[in-house]
């Protein structure tokens, strides 16, 4: 992967580019939600997650960052406020809106091809267009030669490349991921971090991204968010500016990335 | 006949027997029982032990000087292994698990005879079947292998139904009422409890043991080991029995509230209950008639002989056993029961 | 607080009105009353249908039928003998062998789970013998043991000394290798490793055996009880056929239930008690 | 490459020679001939104890003894029956009853574990139905089903019904969310998810409560052909007890335990081919 | 922790403090390992740590790092060549050699104090003198408070804790840790990598680390080996010098730890 050529394009088109858009994907509207009537984990929270952006949520443990992914999937419901997609309030689950899980959540007892097949079971798409965009996402994210193998037959890395394909294939307009890399290890895991910029830069459509790790939310986003331990306030919001194509090797090391992560952790610091 | 049924008014003499008996226990008693051995004396808990009752609770045994240990079985078929493994030393059943034990090498040999149960055994039916002949092409319910199934094919043999003719349905005694009621036989030939219930059930007695002629016993039978080891327990024994027997006939109804309480009965279901069985008590004096046991060393001659043999060559025929024994005299020994009568 | 009403779609964990937990509640007292109703509306029609006549009492004695002779055997006792007794010698039976079934299948579990030379030997053994049910031993059994305590204890220990044993040998070869490589840096030596990490490691598949064993056991009961029976639950259950005492007959059964579903409650709650580190 | 010979300690995988799996081999080869030898030894002290006249026959008939009559029965059959029909009529029983049982057991506990109302309806019934045996239940099965094959299979049936439920209503709650809710996040219906999601992840747990419930249908055979038998390995052994036949008896047991440990074998064969994505 | 009082102390001198100890505590001579015949994973590897020392090992996945550290626990012995302890080869696990394992390991059935105390029940102690070594490494894990709870009652980087004072109260000479803080949240970790620190400057005895994290190795170690893929080969053995004490938020970031960063991570991308 650090092979492949790069382009030296400014990243500052891709700001711009983002700023001016007007799209407004999500939208999270004065939104407070508790689990329990006993305690509210996230107050009055404003967020908007704009067309093809990503977007990643920093902040301590427990602030809430699970909690708002749940909510734009439409597992949970806001107690007061509005969740918006596409300026209609989200119902429920959707096709339209993608997870990943950090146990990635494959179905076992499915193939590959399979797996990443399942989404078109719902949709009315012909036979030969499912397989021949079931083996263009396969072959995307690298899996070509393993459409026949089972989960248990692929290594966590290969596994969350799957999970990732599945969501991908029905084409979300926004793909949600919980710390998807949490539970692979560190190779593998810069591995996948590339191989998703590349993907995004190829398809269509937003990504909000959970992480802990600052170096994974540095290198990925266009933007980041750093939740307070205050009932999910936001302390920083902050635009990454690096060169494109973001997954080249030298955007791990460059003076630009070590700034960026120092400046992150000092600002994590202070909240905890 | 010189056996009284049960229910019949003892005689004088018989009471008198009974109190000069009971005089004479009272001197042997006397005598150290501490050498007797343990007795483990088997009895049936789905059957009616009315004398052996007698015997230990109003503690004739113990006044012979034998000391008893009750040991309850479920059935005749389970003193077989008891009797194999020593864990019984003497117990009543019925002819065929006496057969079997001895066919299969137990050393056994039957010293006593305790009654005849004539009506006990049975062959009912509901209203569909009002006499034998009726049966044909009927379903019967009989515990396959047993006497009561020897019994139902000389019934129906007589009737002069062939065995093809019927059909016979294998049931435990205690599945016949349930069958019956069901409506899933329409006959059966069973016995006590299980044959009062068909009665009430609605079902009418159409042949008996006695009807077809057919030999029907309770007889006790002792491990020949302990039997040659403990003469005089066996002879104690006899002299127990005797009294037990003596005692029971002089007043049937006291003598049958042992078992009426055991089997959860009030006195007046339990007695219906044994006149049904129309058992007729073997007195020890009668013991050694040819109808019984016989003399001592000749049972050949005697009624019991020849219903073994019958039994023998059934049991071969149906494939329960490989083969019988050639000579079944040793299984017979009068000789307890001799013995007691000349010491008498 | 005053919070907007969301409309409430079953597919959501919908929040009406201001307190959140009051439909948890709900939900809870809910399912209890199903769990209640059901049980209690099975009754009621069966006490209808010999009531109104539906259905004749030979073939299902009615409810209080059976609630009479239950009295009625609390009062006179079953075949000469108090029903308290006949209780007590079933549970005295039931709880003999399942206490000594349990060190049995503990011992050999822990045994064949540690030394896989030990499993080897007993492994077809015990295979064999798994599908054999009780009641084909009866014979052999009073051949092998007569007719006491002794037969009947064994009877229905042998079933759940191997169900005891199977998990015992699965919760010792589940103890993580970890674990035991830990014990190891620290200075343990085996008979230290055995007692501090493999047994209590094992414990929480031995008592998931135990529970299984005991409701065998249990069921073993009428079995056992065949065999040279005057005593005991078993003993009414067949006795109470032999007689077609249906009503005697559903008591006895309905017995065995309330026990079997008591011991049970009972060894969860020892069970939750003595691994009580699993949270 | 020349390897310097290290001391083997038992405590250390010990590394001798040059080939390193020879050992792992020898280790497998050896305890195959611990699991073959010792119950080879069992047969082997068995035949002598009779032969050598250490034990009466009548207490443990002779092995050759048992293989005799096991040869006798297949040519004369039984009781007037071939051996193959008894085989084949206990087998048909077992399998009529494991089928339906299995298919009952899934449907309710498929019920039992996606609907929590549903579970609650029958909790209480099936709680208390446990531990109760099947032989208890014979003389009401025959007033209410008969005395024909209706009767034996649903005695037979019962309890491994209630196993397959409990063992699948347990595998419905074992899914976990998170399938389910991605599942639903492309675009699954209900139906969908159950099918395609919460179905194949019970699988395991449904084929381990199959697996139980087959070894426990065989147990009940003997008590199921108590009921009227006149065919059957069951038939068989209670026969052969009444008659104190007790090679018949041994020949009987034997036979179950065979075909017990044969059915779950295969059992056991198929699922781990349906459920092959366990690896 | 960041709010603890930097001491400006140079770590040259803990640098040439190590150099000119003259004492090798654990030496593996010209190792050679192979879990089968099929194929070795270590071929003739020399590595020598001092007493004192922390030395982390990093790696490519499968390059053999635990394997190293399972050698020295004496979990497996070499083919060929010597693995020593002081001078003696060793022959087996002992408590003079301590292992924290990423799993953690403890005893669930046991509280916080009786893991900890696990490793006196087979030491001739007083009971006297047990209970007090105990308390006094809790407090220095700083788990006081949390004595009669049980490991399930404890968050993932409590647990590692008990396991670090579990190894610790048998003063083993070495501390052989695999991974220990791997599957603990981020935060969580650095953490625990400052109260790692703080124990090694007050217990005597040398650490042997194995990480992914580029960052963790360079904020723990006096000394980083990187492995060759080549069959437990040495890619590099670098010295870290750092300000002392090292468990400062700034070490994280200052330019000496990105340099020492930037150059690991080259390193290490040159090996894949
Ligand atoms: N299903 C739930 N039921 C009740 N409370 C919950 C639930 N899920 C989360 N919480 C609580 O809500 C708060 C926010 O949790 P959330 O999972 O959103 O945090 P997070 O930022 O994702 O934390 P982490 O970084 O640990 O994943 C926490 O206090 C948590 O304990
Ligand atoms: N118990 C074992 N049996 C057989 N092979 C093993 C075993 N443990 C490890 N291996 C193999 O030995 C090699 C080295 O493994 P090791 O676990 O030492 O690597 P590692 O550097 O710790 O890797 P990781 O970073 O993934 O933990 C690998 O190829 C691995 O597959
Ligand atoms: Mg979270
Ligand atoms: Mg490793």
């Amino acid at each position: 992967m650090s092979k492949s050529p790069i382009h030296p394009v400014s990243s500052l088109d891709r700001q711009s580019e983002l700023e001016n858009s007007p799209a407004q994907l999500i939208s999270l509207d004065r939104v407070s939600f508790g689990y329990s009537h006993k305690r509210l984990v996230l107050q009055d929270l404003d967020l908007e997650i704009k067309q093809g952006e990503f977007l990643t949520l920093l902040g301590p443990s427990g602030c809430g960052k699970s909690t708002i992914l749940n909510l734009i999937a439409g597992f949970y419901k806001p107690l007061l406020g509005r969740v918006t997609h596409g300026g209609e309030d989200i119902k429920g689950p959707s096709a339209r809106r993608g997870v990943v899980f950090q146990s990635n959540a494959l179905f076992d007892w499915m193939t590959v091809e399979q797996n990443v097949g399942f989404g078109f079971r719902f949709q009315a798409v012909s036979k030969h267009e499912r397989k021949k965009r079931v083996e263009t996402i396969i072959a995307l994210v690298g899996l070509r030669g393993n459409e026949r193998k089972y989960p248990y037959q692929l290594s966590g890395g290969m596994r969350q490349r799957v999970a990732v394909a599945r969501s991908m294939v029905v084409q979300p307009e926004i793909l949600l991921m919980d710390e998807p890399f949490a539970a692979v290890d560190v190779q593998t895991r810069e591995g996948l971090q590339e191989e998703l910029l590349k993907l995004h830069e190829q398809v269509s459509g937003a990504i909000l991204f959970v992480t802990h790790s600052i170096e994974e939310a540095v290198f990925l986003s266009d933007r980041i968010v750093i939740l307070d331990r205050n009932l999910g306030g936001i302390a920083h919001d902050i635009k990454i500016h690096l060169p494109e194509p973001r997954y080249t090797a030298m955007n791990r090391v460059s003076d630009a990335f070590n700034q960026y992560r120092t400046d992150l952790y000092l600002k994590m610091k202070a909240i905890e | 006949s010189l056996a009284f049924a049960i229910g019949c008014a003892p005689t004088e003499k018989v009471t008198d027997a009974v109190e000069t008996t009971t005089e004479a226990v009272t001197e042997v008693a006397a005598a150290p029982a501490a050498d007797m051995p343990k007795v483990r004396v088997g009895f049936q808990t789905g059957d009616i032990n009315n004398i052996t009752m007698v015997a230990a609770k109003e503690g004739y045994f113990e006044k012979v000087g034998l000391d008893v240990e009750l040991a309850p079985y479920s059935s005749g078929g389970a003193m077989v292994p008891a009797l194999a493994a020593g864990e019984v030393d003497i117990t009543w059943f019925f002819p065929f698990p006496s057969l079997t034990a001895f066919a299969t090498g137990i050393d056994i040999e039957v010293v006593l005879l305790d009654h005849a149960p004539l009506t006990a055994e049975r062959l009912i039916a509901g209203e569909a079947a009002p006499d034998v002949a009726s049966l044909n092409g009927k379903t019967i319910g009989v515990t396959i292998g047993t006497s009561g199934h020897h019994s139902l094919l000389a019934a129906i043999d007589q009737a002069g139904i062939s065995q093809n003719d019927v059909n016979l349905v294998n049931l435990n005694p205690s599945e016949m009422a349930a069958a019956f009621a069901a409506g899933k036989i329409d006959a059966a030939w069973t016995w006590e409890p299980a044959a009062g219930k068909l009665n009430e059930l609605g079902g009418k007695d159409i042949a008996t043991a006695k009807s077809i002629g057919a030999y029907a016993v309770a007889l006790w039978a002792v491990r020949k080991e302990f039997a040659e080891a403990n003469p005089e327990v066996m002879t104690k024994f006899m002299e127990a029995w005797d009294m037990a027997q003596q005692d029971y006939l002089a007043d049937p109804k006291s003598g049958q509230k042992w078992e009426a309480e055991r089997l959860n009965l009030t006195p007046e279901e339990f007695g219906a209950m044994v006149g049904r069985q129309g058992s007729t008590v073997v007195l020890m004096e009668n013991q050694l008639t040819d109808e019984w046991l016989g003399a001592p060393g000749q049972p050949q001659s005697t009624n019991l002989y020849k219903a073994y043999e019958e039994y023998g060559a059934f049991l071969v025929d149906q494939g329960r056993l490989d083969s019988v024994p050639e000579d079944l005299a040793p299984l017979i020994n009068s000789s307890y029961v001799a013995d007691y009568l000349e010491s008498k | 607080m005053q919070l907007k009403m969301s409309k409430s779609s079953d597919k959501m964990t919908a929040f009406e009105g201001q307190d959140l937990q009051t439909q948890a509640l709900r939900e809870k007292a809910m399912l209890f009353c199903v769990a209640i109703a059901i049980p209690s509306l099975i009754l009621i029609l069966w006490e209808m249908t010999t009531r109104m006549g539906w259905v004749d009492e030979l073939f299902l004695p009615s409810l209080s039928g059976i609630v009479n002779e239950f009295f009625a055997m609390t009062r006179k006792g079953y075949a000469g003998t108090p029903l308290l007794s006949h209780v007590l010698g079933s549970l005295r039976r039931v709880f003999t062998a399942f206490t000594v079934g349990t060190l049995v299948g503990l011992l050999l579990g822990l045994l064949m789970g540690y030394y896989k030379y030990v499993r080897a030997a007993f492994y077809v053994v015990t295979e064999l013998l798994r599908p054999i049910p009780p009641l084909a031993f009866i014979t052999l059994f009073i051949l092998w043991f007569g007719i006491g305590e002794v037969s009947k204890v064994l009877i229905i220990l042998y079933a759940g000394a191997l169900i005891v044993m199977l998990n015992t040998m699965a919760g010792v070869q589940s103890c993580p290798k970890d674990k035991i490589l830990a014990a190891q840096t620290l200075g343990a030596n085996d008979l230290a490793i055995f007692l501090y990490v493999i047994l209590p490691a094992a414990l929480p598949s031995i008592f998931t055996g135990m529970r299984v064993a005991l409701s065998v056991d249990f069921g073993i009961l009428v079995a056992a009880e065949l065999l040279a029976g005057d005593l005991g639950i078993g003993y009414i259950i067949q006795d109470a056929s032999t007689f077609f005492n249906v009503e005697g007959l559903f008591v006895g059964i309905l017995m065995i239930g309330f026990f079997g579903v008591m011991s049970d409650f009972l060894l969860r709650i020892i069970a939750s008690r003595v691994v009580h580190w699993q949270g």
